[in-house]
């Protein structure tokens, strides 16, 4: 909910470097997805930008025993603010609860620890991707129908929000649509699995809604070619698809029609307010609650803030948008 | 090999009846494939269809190209864990060394044509380092291929940089995805790969040596076997066909994520060993194996079919494998290892 | 002597494991034709010279020629395979194939396709050759000890190698087999295949060999015809000491004592019926009986290995549960398993360990076992048995064949048994070795022990008080010592009743 | 077993040195060690410290206890792959029966304190039942476990749906993250638990039986080892040091993720592996896979101070830990299976 906005929490541009308190630490998530790589590239280019001191960067491979270890190596070097991206995020309380000991000041990106102080949270609203995607779905295929989700893991925080708005929202306003929920683990051959023994046995799958473009985008590609199920939007062999991530390749998708949408997760800004929080916390800035400066909201959390970036619905029309960070990177 | 004496219940066995069972011991799990159409058919009328079992046999074909190779190499009673990262490095070295850069290639942009060729030989190249390690410095084939599944993944990542690939040459594509005679291209190479492995292993010498080798090396040198290159040779063929298990993957998906084959040599393993190949080496038939390959193709079928709500999936899987282990096991009749 | 070349020639070999010298500059020359003799005490380096002279191991020093042509290399193993075919100590059947592919290993076929048709049928021929009775489909795990040997004879036979080594064939077979094996060997002598033959009988080293080599302590000692070197000086030679035949003790009749071991009414089909037995204290009965007589099925009954369908076992008073080892050991009674390599002992643990797993329980407190005690119970068991060793830590892997056998039984008297049931105890042991192991049972005997030994060897059976003869899983006859070969052969062949 | 013929490179060695080396074998990768804590000075002046050192032990403690459950397994010549599923399900299970259905729990709320001592007792069950499936019906360890790692795993999904946990008792907590005179209390009770095992398996009787029935089991057998009962037990034990595992990991990270676990059995593998034991059974030492331990450990945490790029980290960490084998290998001079 949006509480009453007092302060603003203006974007100070990072002008005023003079002297910076300390080094920023930061662990990365992953290194073999392709929306948290051009996160990782991000990082190193906008921290010089920000007037950043960074750490060299870890990276703790999707495990949280390794984000612990990785965490505990970079406040023993030196850290005095940490960016973490917790994939796993019931198991860093205790982590949380040290750093707040030891006075570090916490930038979570992308998901949100249920337990544990944060100076702040970074990311996008998941639950409103599964609400947008299935209000996208639902509008286009006239409130009925059959639609297939191709989940993330269920261990994932974000896999299970966006399950679950979507569930909820096509339960509320398209009670004539039936999903099937596909558990895919993040993995793109179960992802292509399923939705072929799907298809075979409803042929009449009317939209795809895929929790990650970078695993799920090029099999479902490839599976509704190999049932001759691209066409244009007007032919009713057509099936809506959209994804989720934002990556060139899906952009790509949109340009040549095989896919009808995505939401972009800006990895962009997500690297640029990781930075800007974490310096901002070792200058020792507070944030209240409301709207800000960049077009999103803060809200208040038990344990912290949080920053809800927008995440913008892609389509035909707005693919060409230079803004969106699919379209900057190389 | 501690031949396990099988006391009571085997000797207990008439004879007449032991002999004609040891004759399909690799078809222990025909019943329980039979038990699975069933019970699939029950699930759903759709089961049955040739298109869905058609998609069962593509799904799994990638899959049962890797337990093809673990299976001889396990024959030959050797490990080999490295080839689920082979199935997704040599795809993307093989790519990336005829793809232009801004696609993510090296840069070197060789002819399209011969990324599936440099594919195979990556594949083959990971599968003779692993054999020299392995046969010459005596190690542990294990743990070699353990931290070879870890290298060669790492160096998966490493040359990706953790992206996947997504502009790959049409004819990289083209096996993975193509119909022949209305069926997927992939069913026809995995079916002929199977026939002759079946009849390599079954008819001829070199294929008949794997199953003495891996039952007493000693006693195989002894025999004449030259073990060192037959091994080394299983192992480079290995590593080949978990390349081409790549290739078909990557036709099927129509790209290389930095995740391709991770996790599979588990599935691999379950399926070889529930087909009825000997974990301790010389025993078990590729047939047996591609049994147990079915039997995975199957469960996943019908639980995707049934839509197992996810979080329960695992669980009814997980006891689906070893009910049907149980099965094969009583009407084998054989302890295993 | 057929002629003078050499067809196989050994000189100044050396051999290391480690520590263990297994040869040190040892020599042996064969002349063609003739069948060789190699005779030496336990890891006197016997099967080391084998396996150099097979190409399976690599010599330190020293080279190896064929008639008069260096070896080939040892990378060359086809070459090696024309030149030279072998039955090794060890065990080089496949367990996971049948008996047909072992008989035909690495030759099912010249080229091309095998045809299993054609190869079952030869298998079953050559079978026929050398009387084996099984089928040539079974795995060749499934048969039996005595049953494997004769698949690597005949394996090795069929070659058509004009050297063919032979290293102890005869340790694990009954007398009927032996002679059929000699009667091939004389025939391939006949063909003019020259042989090296391996074995622990001196005997059979008159019976079938013109020539014979002695090794003692990894050296060559001696080479003669067989003629110009008698019994005792080979033996002496052997042990380079002087050495006295055994001398079988007699016991005082036992019939006061008490019944140790017993059975009632012991059946299991298919192999023994309705076995009454009683073992009294002090007495060794001998166990005797043609192959399949059942005489090592009852036996592997009583130690708990098998279960019989009906019928009692008692040891020492308790009604011992069936097939149930640990409570026949309990109850106070020590064995020696058939086949050594399968149940006798844990090859990567040492020669202590292994003789001290039963008693573990007595060499400390509180289920700790204390090393020390350990060590010095197998000291002492080495030096009781005259187990060659570098010392009680060595694992008993790189034993030779005779000295793993005597700490199988070293394990056996390891907790002094009221009641001892030894299965063929000396089968691969060398003379003096098995002096020290029929030794050691009667000593067993006459520290109050009832003993069941069960042997295909005469020799053997001369210790026993009584030896009880089986045919057909039956106890037909209760033979009293002092029988003489003929009368006690007469009775396992069923002619006399 | 096959045992390797170790030709030339064994012989050639000179007397005295082997006799000591043999005396040594289990800690061939004290070198290994040795070459880290100094490659780890040079990396980071924080390396060497008592702080940092602590951590690493730390780290290591929850995947210590797994690898000493996996090497007791290992050594009796059996294998268990659900350990890694039992340090996420036990846990979890213990736990949920305690806390409220608002957290995550069964409603069912028993005592708080109960909570370590179910998911023990949870831990036990799964060996128990491992143990059950393999000896009374004959199955192979290894496709067993394998199924039961997914099974296992599969329940821990479905009972929390695959949620986190994260209100959990604070005595649950305790043990993972207590410091007992200046060292984390689980430096401690790994500690104790490594010295009580090295003391059983080497000094007693059930400890050494581990080593007859993994060496051969028919001998051991034979010499009056109640064989089946003894590696019921192992399987119990090491189910119930998988949960103990699993509470030091929950104290530590403050949580339970549906993730707790997996991923680990490999690791476990390797650290046992690499540290002697044998895959064969009957060989290695619980010493020798602590300094498997160890050796995981230090490579870790050097690479994370190192800061090596993630895409390059995974091939670094798998050639290290090729190298580790080698050195191990040539320091020991025994070939390896
Ligand atoms: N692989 C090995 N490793 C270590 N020592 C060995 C090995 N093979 C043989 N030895 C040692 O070499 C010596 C000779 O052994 P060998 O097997 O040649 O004896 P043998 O004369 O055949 O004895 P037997 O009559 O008992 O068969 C023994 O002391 C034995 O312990
Ligand atoms: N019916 C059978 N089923 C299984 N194994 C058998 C059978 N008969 C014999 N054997 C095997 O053969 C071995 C010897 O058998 P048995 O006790 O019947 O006769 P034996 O007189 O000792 O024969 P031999 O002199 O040929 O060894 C046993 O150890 C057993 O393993
Ligand atoms: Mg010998
Ligand atoms: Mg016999």
């Amino acid at each position: 909910g949006s509480s009453e906005s007092t302060g603003t929490g203006a974007a100070q541009p990072a002008g005023e470097a003079g002297a910076t308190g300390g080094k920023v630490g930061i662990d990365f998530p992953r290194a073999d997805s392709d929306f948290w790589n051009s996160y990782n590239k991000y990082i190193p280019q906008m921290a010089p930008e920000l007037g950043v001191d960074l750490m060299p960067p870890t990276n703790s491979q999707n495990d949280v025993a390794k984000l612990v270890a990785n965490v505990q190596a970079l406040s023993g070097q030196g850290a005095k603010a940490i960016v973490m991206a917790p994939q796993d995020t019931g198991a860093i309380a205790s982590t949380l609860q040290n750093l707040e000991n030891k006075n570090i000041p916490v930038v979570s990106v992308d998901t949100r620890p249920d337990k544990g102080k944060v100076y702040m949270v970074v990311r996008a609203d998941n639950k409103a991707y599964g609400t947008k995607a299935c209000e996208f779905l639902g509008e286009k295929l006239g409130g009925k129908g059959k639609v297939v989700q191709l989940m993330g893991a269920l261990s994932s925080i974000n896999g299970r929000d966006r399950a679950e708005a979507f569930g909820a929202c096509m339960k509320e306003k398209f009670p004539g649509i039936t999903v099937f929920n596909e558990p895919t683990e993040w993995e793109g051959t179960k992802a292509a699995s399923m939705l072929q023994t799907r298809l075979e046995q409803h042929p009449d799958i009317k939209g795809v809604y895929m929790h990650a473009g970078g695993v799920h985008l090029a099999p479902t590609i490839q599976v509704l070619k190999a049932k001759n199920l691209i066409a244009p939007p007007e032919d009713p062999k057509h099936v809506f698809v959209i994804s989720n991530d934002g990556i060139p390749q899906e952009f790509e998708a949109i340009r040549k029609g095989e896919i009808d949408a995505t939401l972009s997760q800006p990895a962009d800004l997500y690297a640029k307010y990781a930075l800007f929080y974490a310096k901002a916390a070792i200058d020792g800035k507070t944030f209240q609650p409301g709207p800000t400066d960049h077009d999103s909201t803060i809200i208040q959390l038990p344990n912290g803030l949080e920053d809800q970036l927008p995440a913008p619905l892609v389509t035909k029309e707005n693919v060409d948008d230079q803004a969106l960070w699919g379209n900057q990177v190389k | 090999m501690t031949t396990t004496k099988t006391s009571s219940p085997v000797s207990a066995a008439p004879l007449g009846r032991r002999i004609q069972l040891g004759r399909f011991r690799d078809l222990t799990l025909v019943p329980v494939i039979v038990v699975l159409l069933i019970a699939g058919s029950f699930v759903d009328p759709i089961f049955l269809t040739p298109g869905n079992l058609t998609n069962v046999l593509q799904q799994q074909s990638a899959l049962a190209l890797v337990v093809l190779a673990e299976a001889m190499i396990l024959i030959s009673g050797k490990f080999d864990l490295s080839l689920e990262s082979t199935v997704g490095m040599a795809p993307a070295v093989g790519v990336m060394l005829v793809i232009p850069v801004a696609a993510g290639g090296f840069g070197l942009e060789l002819p399209g044509i011969l990324a599936i060729p440099l594919c195979l030989l990556v594949g083959g190249l990971v599968g003779a380092f692993n054999g020299f390690l392995i046969m010459r410095f005596q190690l542990s084939a294990f743990i070699v291929t353990l931290a070879m599944m870890i290298v060669v993944h790492g160096l998966h990542l490493g040359l990706t940089q953790g992206k996947s690939l997504f502009e790959l040459p049409e004819s990289f594509l083209y096996l993975g995805s193509a119909t022949w005679l209305g069926l997927p291209a992939a069913i026809w190479i995995v079916g002929a790969l199977f026939t002759v492995a079946i009849v390599a292993l079954g008819y001829f010498r070199v294929g008949r040596s794997l199953y003495a080798i891996g039952g007493n090396a000693d006693a195989a040198r002894a025999a004449g076997v030259r073990v060192e290159r037959v091994v080394w040779v299983v192992f480079v063929i290995g590593g080949i066909v978990a390349a081409l298990a790549g290739v078909l993957e990557t036709g099927r998906l129509g790209g290389i994520s930095a995740n391709q084959g991770v996790g599979w040599i588990f599935m691999a393993f379950a399926a070889a060993v529930i087909g009825g190949v000997s974990m301790d080496g010389g025993k078990g038939t590729i047939l047996g194996a591609l049994t147990g390959v079915l039997v995975i193709g199957l469960v996943e079928n019908i639980l995707t079919l049934k839509g197992v709500p996810g979080e329960w999936k695992q669980l009814v899987y997980g006891s689906i494998i070893l009910v049907a282990l149980m099965i094969s096991r009583l009407a084998g009749g054989k302890a295993q290892d | 002597m057929t002629s003078s070349v050499k067809a196989v020639e050994a000189l100044g070999i050396t051999k290391r494991f480690g520590p263990t010298t297994a040869l040190n500059g040892a020599e042996i020359a064969i002349t063609e034709g003739e069948t060789h003799a190699l005779i030496g005490r336990n890891g006197a380096g016997k099967s080391t010279l084998v396996s150099i002279l097979t190409g399976l191991q690599r010599p330190d020093e020293g080279e190896v020629r064929f008639a008069g042509q260096p070896a080939p290399p040892p990378a060359d193993r086809d070459a090696w395979r024309q030149r030279v075919a072998c039955v090794y100590q060890k065990s080089t059947i496949i367990p996971t194939l049948s008996v047909a592919e072992n008989l035909f290993l690495n030759r099912q076929t010249e080229r091309g396709r095998i045809n299993w048709r054609s190869l079952r049928t030869r298998a079953r021929r050559l079978l026929e050759q050398y009387g084996v009775d099984v089928d040539a489909e079974t795995m060749a795990g499934d048969l039996g000890v005595e049953q494997r040997q004769l698949l690597e004879i005949a394996r090795a036979l069929s070659f058509g190698a004009r050297f063919i080594i032979l290293d102890e064939p005869t340790a694990q077979l009954d007398g009927p087999a032996i002679q059929r094996l000699f009667d091939r060997m004389r025939s391939l002598r006949e063909q003019g295949v020259t042989m090296m033959f391996i074995s622990h009988h001196l005997e059979e080293v008159y019976e079938i060999c013109q020539s014979v080599s002695v090794f003692r302590d990894a050296r060559h000692i001696v080479t003669a015809a067989v003629e110009d070197l008698p019994h005792d000086r080979l033996v002496d030679a052997m042990t380079g000491e002087a050495t006295a035949a055994y001398e079988y003790r007699t016991r005082p009749l036992a019939s006061a004592a008490p019944v140790v071991l017993s059975t009632r009414g012991l059946s299991l089909a298919g192999r023994y019926q309705n076995v009454d037995l009683d073992v009294r204290a002090g007495e060794i009965v001998g166990l005797a009986g043609s192959g399949s007589s059942g005489k090592v099925g009852l036996a592997e009954t009583l130690v708990g290995l098998q279960r019989a369908d009906t019928g009692t076992v008692t040891v020492n008073g308790t009604d011992i549960k069936q097939g149930d080892v640990p409570s026949a050991l309990r109850a106070g009674l020590g064995f020696v398993p058939q086949d050594r390599h399968h149940q006798g002992f844990v090859p990567l643990l040492s020669i202590a360990e292994n003789a001290t797993i039963p008693i573990a329980h007595k060499l400390g407190r509180f289920g700790a076992v204390s090393p020390a005690r350990r060590r010095e119970h197998g000291a002492r068991m080495i030096e009781q048995l005259d187990i060659k060793t570098t010392g009680p830590d060595q694992p008993v892997a790189d034993l030779s064949g005779g000295n793993a056998q005597k700490v199988v039984l070293a394990r056996a008297l390891a907790d002094d048994p009221r009641a001892l049931v030894v299965i063929n105890p000396t089968a691969g042991v060398d003379v003096k070795a098995k002096h020290s192991l029929l030794g050691a049972v009667e000593d067993a005997a006459d520290r109050g022990a009832g003993a069941v030994l069960v042997s295909d060897e005469l020799d053997d059976l001369r210790i026993c008080d009584r030896v009880l003869v089986m045919f057909h899983g039956r106890i037909v006859k209760n033979v009293p010592r002092g029988w003489t070969d003929n009368e006690l052969v007469a009775a396992m062949e069923g002619i006399d009743h």
